[in-house]
């Protein structure tokens, strides 16, 4: 910890802090019915796409889950044309024709949220394949649920970026749930990271509500991978504040374990952690705290403000590069 | 027999419970079925989050229990693939492929299995399984989650595909696909789920391969599916002040095929739209139009027509999915440029 | 160009070698491509078992290296959609999925991830690769090894299909659809790997989208593809002793589709028999019936009709298979049951 | 070891044997080109399933691969139909509409061959769910091979077991080889039963060309199965005589790996073990050995004389119970 320069820390804490406004607006923008569609958010978990992503570049590439705001966030996209695909503009991210699930910047990195849960495995799989091909020293980040752990994509991604010593890092987001079904019902492992044995690549457990662990844990992964030593498995342990999908009125949630999340809250220890230490100041995470304020406002005003798409123009283009 | 009027889920959750509690080899499986039952807090009556993601399977786990009501985890091929292997063993499970967009995760055990074994083994295997699924577009739920793929499904042999249009239909045919003998893909949409119609309070059957004239007319027959069937109930209807008259005829089961009503409908009338709100190549609709024209062709006095989607993928943005998905509009439009 | 005798196979795999030798970015993987090769007894040159399961890409890890010819588990989930992720971040991957059959296992990765990452992300991605799979009956090689299921993929947008019917077609298809920057899927009929023909020794390519009329004639249009090409046409040898002169319209791409030359040869005339070895429903079969009764309806003189297998698993035994597939004739009496 | 008994020891070589014998004579006959189609041969894995289905009886199921005959004949089907099959005669075991990779008697038990690789994991977790839901004591054994231990249904169907508790016991046969493909390439995991971990359950891993290695193991986990106890991975380690499939030239075994192969026989092995402790006599032995030889020359009579099927009759029946 003692190595992460204060750049780095102001960067965490602002995408940190920029992935909770982004996500407790899109809350209410949902409630008041601005939004259609199915939207899950990432309130909880930004601890995990933060610490990890802290390691990446630009020319790194990720690959995200149905909760993929955060992800896009933390690896540098611009969040006003985020708004703008959430509501279904023309100036979104993804000209209004993906939307929360598809929401994606290739440029950046980001190679899509994803509507099927554990799609992206083999597609870091690809990712990796590419860099190892051409020689780059490129790493990708595969993330995925705890739900995921169980897709046969998962496991076979695994499997083939071990024997082909893909530079891919595979991290499970283990927020407890998959919609309502508990990770003890539906995973047998005792831990998710257990099963790096099974595909012998390292593996690790860590607090995801505990960004300098999860740091950590990812610098040693990534660094292995960037050097062509192979895939590792990081799991992340945290929750989600928020339901599946908004609508979802969390039944399966007691007040309890509400609490206890509360009491766990990502952004509030690293706060705790950074001042304590001395690291950054009051007044720097308050000019922070402001400067996201203003984003997410502007992004809502970038979205209300946009134009629709025109079906006339752009229904059925983009679906090939050509098609005679 | 009684009727009262219930939800289009309603009446699906209603023929599930009706059909497990006359049969106790029928169970449930599927992702959230029951829906957080295995949490401490969550035991006893009523106690139950979910009952599927959209709350079609509600309170079944109630009444039957957390060993006939299985959720299960995102292993669609696996417990897709154990339906088949319980069918074909004794039990006749109702699997919820909670989307029909998850297909490409799990099919190999529905068309290479479930649909083959029977045949593969000389006859010396039965199958009796129905698969659960949602379709259709309007939801806002883009490319991964709104498909209507069922022309897939209906392209393979060895297996059933329908798709209710009303509640009493969704009931009655749901009770007939648990009933057979052979694997039925339950074809639900998910936009419909709302629609409150008349359904009887007991159990009833619906045979499956027998169309549903919807509405009659001399002028010009619609064959259609799923919602489409009430955008062309509606597109009669307003026809109808032209003195245009449609039938509007509901598929309901794609395979096997009604031809016989489909046949004497355009042998009637001489004219054929289809429409459906899936893609358009290789489809229910060239199927319908190949089917009208190969065994009407004398009475065809139009070309047969198709009024579906663009082949492209679903858009998310609701300007686009509703320009995307056939209005009442364009099949009013297409209707009369026929006549 | 310069031309000699090749098979069916050979042309596939110099379509391979050539666009592998002019970029640097196509790679090659799938199961036992190279085949044995990472064994140590197996280094070095020459030094390969395999080359495919029927050695299709037999030498290409000889020439290109361990690299670039990769073999993969049997994860066909994980490598197609490793294709897909190389595909929209820098290579031009071409997949080997074994046969068809083996789609149910990883179609997720083809057709909500390959065919819809561009439109989904508002056409910031190209996934340029390919899916070279096998296809088709005769074989004797029973259900699950058997199936044409192309019908399925062209019903998918953002995907391309591509059928070739000679070593000629295949390798000029094959180095379009590696030069193509959509997904394109290439199906390979296994009974056509040994067929023998004429092709050029330099690269070419032959567009996709553009049927080839594989024979003239005036009396009826057959339209077909694959190995039923050649049952075609040989039925229609057969027929030109009546006087009876049939038009051989051999698709090559499904999709995108050369609807033009369809119609063009339907208006001239005036019959249409569609001939294709796979299921019949929801197929390609009933896809060119319905684009002729829709778009020349006004030129048709008989009923367009469909030759395809029956609504049934391919059969194992060589009676039941051969008596499951179209035959010449089978063929024939068609075209003489519609003059 | 100890308590086996006369009788199955007695069954165990007939079983073996009769396997042996028919794999054999299937291979001549392919070569000569009177069987159609793809024909996976068992010859050297006989070890295995023998000793597996040592334990079952005929109302226990088993699911299997594209190489069945092995397992269809431990099983208990009958060698004259199964021939017929292999010929596609109206007389075989699926009226000559399955083949070799389709071979099934669901009468005894056996699930049937499979084309695809790793599709029985989740049918025998299917089979597996039936005797759990109806309270029998049925167990299912799902056999695969190595390659198909990559396969995401394998995953999956473990996964699904363990959660469930379900009587299903997975026995990898690691007999060295996917095709042409090593399994130390296409394989992570050190040993495939390092993966019964991932799911909670114990695992081992077997000389399977030891009966008696096989038998004491799965004995085992087919008693924790049918005590409710839950699933169980064994992988067995051994190798096949033929090739993939008749056909292959097998240039990727070397003259060396067949001699190791060869002097590790499992019915020799059985033989010599036997025969040493005086458990079997050579009588005994060979009363078998002339049995299971005309028992296949019986089939190979049966299959020949056999009428083909009818098309006209039989084409397209059995596709489904009912289709009006
Ligand atoms: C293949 C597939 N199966 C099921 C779903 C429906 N679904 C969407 S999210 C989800 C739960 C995912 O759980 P997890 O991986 O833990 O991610 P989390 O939502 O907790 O972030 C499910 C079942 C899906 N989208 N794709
Ligand atoms: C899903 C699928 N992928 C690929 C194949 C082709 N194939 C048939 S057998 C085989 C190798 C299987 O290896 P293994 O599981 O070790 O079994 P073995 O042949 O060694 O008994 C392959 C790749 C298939 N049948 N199914
Ligand atoms: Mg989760
Ligand atoms: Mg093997």
């Amino acid at each position: 910890m003692a190595e992460i320069n204060k750049e780095k820390l102001l960067w965490a804490y602002e995408r940190m802090k920029l992935i909770r406004t982004f996500e407790d607006r899109v809350a209410g923008l949902f409630a008041e019915g601005k939004l259609p569609g199915f939207v899950h958010l990432y309130a909880g978990e930004e601890a995990i796409g933060v610490g990890v992503i802290s390691h990446l570049t630009d020319k790194d590439y990720i690959t995200s889950t149905h909760r993929g705001h955060g992800h896009c966030i933390a690896k540098g996209v611009d969040v006003s044309p985020m708004m703008a695909e959430l509501y279904g503009k023309a100036t979104g991210a993804c000209k209004g024709k993906g939307g929360s699930m598809h929401i994606a910047d290739v440029d950046k990195g980001m190679l899509g949220a994803n509507g099927i849960v554990g799609a992206g495995g083999p597609l870091a799989c690809g990712s990796g394949l590419m860099a190892k091909t051409l020689g780059t020293d490129q790493v990708t980040v595969c993330f995925f649920g705890d739900g995921a752990a169980e897709q046969g994509t998962m496991h076979e991604a695994m499997n083939l970026a071990s024997i082909w010593k893909l530079p891919v890092v595979f991290v499970c987001e283990n927020n407890g749930y998959a919609e309502t079904t508990p990770w003890g019902y539906h995973c047998a492992a005792k831990d998710i990271s257990d099963r790096a044995v099974a595909y012998d690549m390292p593996g690790a457990t860590v607090d995801g509500t505990d960004f300098f662990a999860v740091y950590e844990a990812a610098e040693v992964a990534i660094e292995r991978a960037r050097k062509g030593e192979g895939p590792s498995l990081i799991e992340c342990r945290g929750f989600r504040y928020y339901g599946h999908f908004e609508g979802d009125a969390m039944l399966y949630f007691t007040e309890e374990e509400k609490a206890r999340n509360r009491a766990r809250d990502p952004i509030e220890s690293f706060k705790k952690r950074v001042l304590e230490r001395g690291l950054l100041s009051e007044e720097e995470i308050a000019g922070i705290d402001a400067k996201t304020a203003k984003m997410v406002e502007e992004a809502v005003e970038f979205a209300e403000e946009s134009p629709w798409p025109v079906p006339e123009d752009v229904l059925t283009t983009d679906v090939y590069v050509s098609y005679p | 027999m009684a009727t009262r009027t219930l939800t289009f889920s309603g009446a699906i959750n209603e023929a599930m419970r009706l059909e497990m509690r006359r049969d106790p080899t029928v169970i449930l499986m599927g992702e959230d079925v029951a829906g957080g039952a295995t949490l401490p807090h969550m035991e006893g009556e009523g106690k139950e989050a979910w009952g599927g993601v959209l709350g079609v399977t509600k309170d079944l786990v109630t009444e039957f229990g957390r060993d006939r009501v299985l959720d299960t985890p995102i292993s669609e091929s696996s417990f897709i693939g154990a339906a088949v292997g319980a069918a074909s063993t004794g039990l006749r499970p109702i699997a919820e492929l909670m989307f029909v967009d998850f297909f490409g995760v799990c099919f190999d055990q529905v068309f290479n299995q479930g649909a083959k074994l029977r045949y593969m083994f000389g006859g010396k295997a039965q199958v009796p399984m129905v698969i659960r699924t949602m379709i259709g577009g309007g939801f806002r739920a883009a490319a991964q989650h709104s498909q209507s793929l069922y022309s897939i499904f209906t392209h393979i042999p060895g297996i059933k595909s329908v798709v209710p249009s009303t509640p009493y239909d969704a009931k009655g045919l749901l009770s007939a696909a648990i009933q057979d003998n052979d694997p039925v893909i339950f074809f639900e949409h998910k936009v419909l789920y709302g629609m409150e119609g008349e359904v009887p309070e007991d159990n009833y059957v619906i045979p499956l391969g027998v169309a549903d004239v919807k509405r009659e007319g001399n002028d010009l027959t619609i064959v259609t599916l799923g919602r489409m069937v009430h955008f062309s109930l509606e597109a009669a209807e307003k026809l109808t002040g032209d003195g245009v008259e449609v039938e509007v005829v509901d598929l309901r089961s794609l395979s096997p095929l009604d031809e016989e009503t489909i046949l004497a409908s355009v042998r009637k009338t001489h004219r054929l739209i289809v429409v459906d709100e899936a893609n358009p190549r290789c489809s229910i609709a060239t199927d319908i139009v190949a089917l009208a024209a190969g065994q009407a062709f004398d009475y065809l006095d139009a070309p047969p027509t198709m009024v579906t989607a663009p082949h492209a993928p679903v858009p998310f943005s609701p300007v686009l999915e509703d320009a995307y998905l056939p209005s009442v509009d364009t099949i009013v439009a297409t209707v009369q440029s026929l006549l």
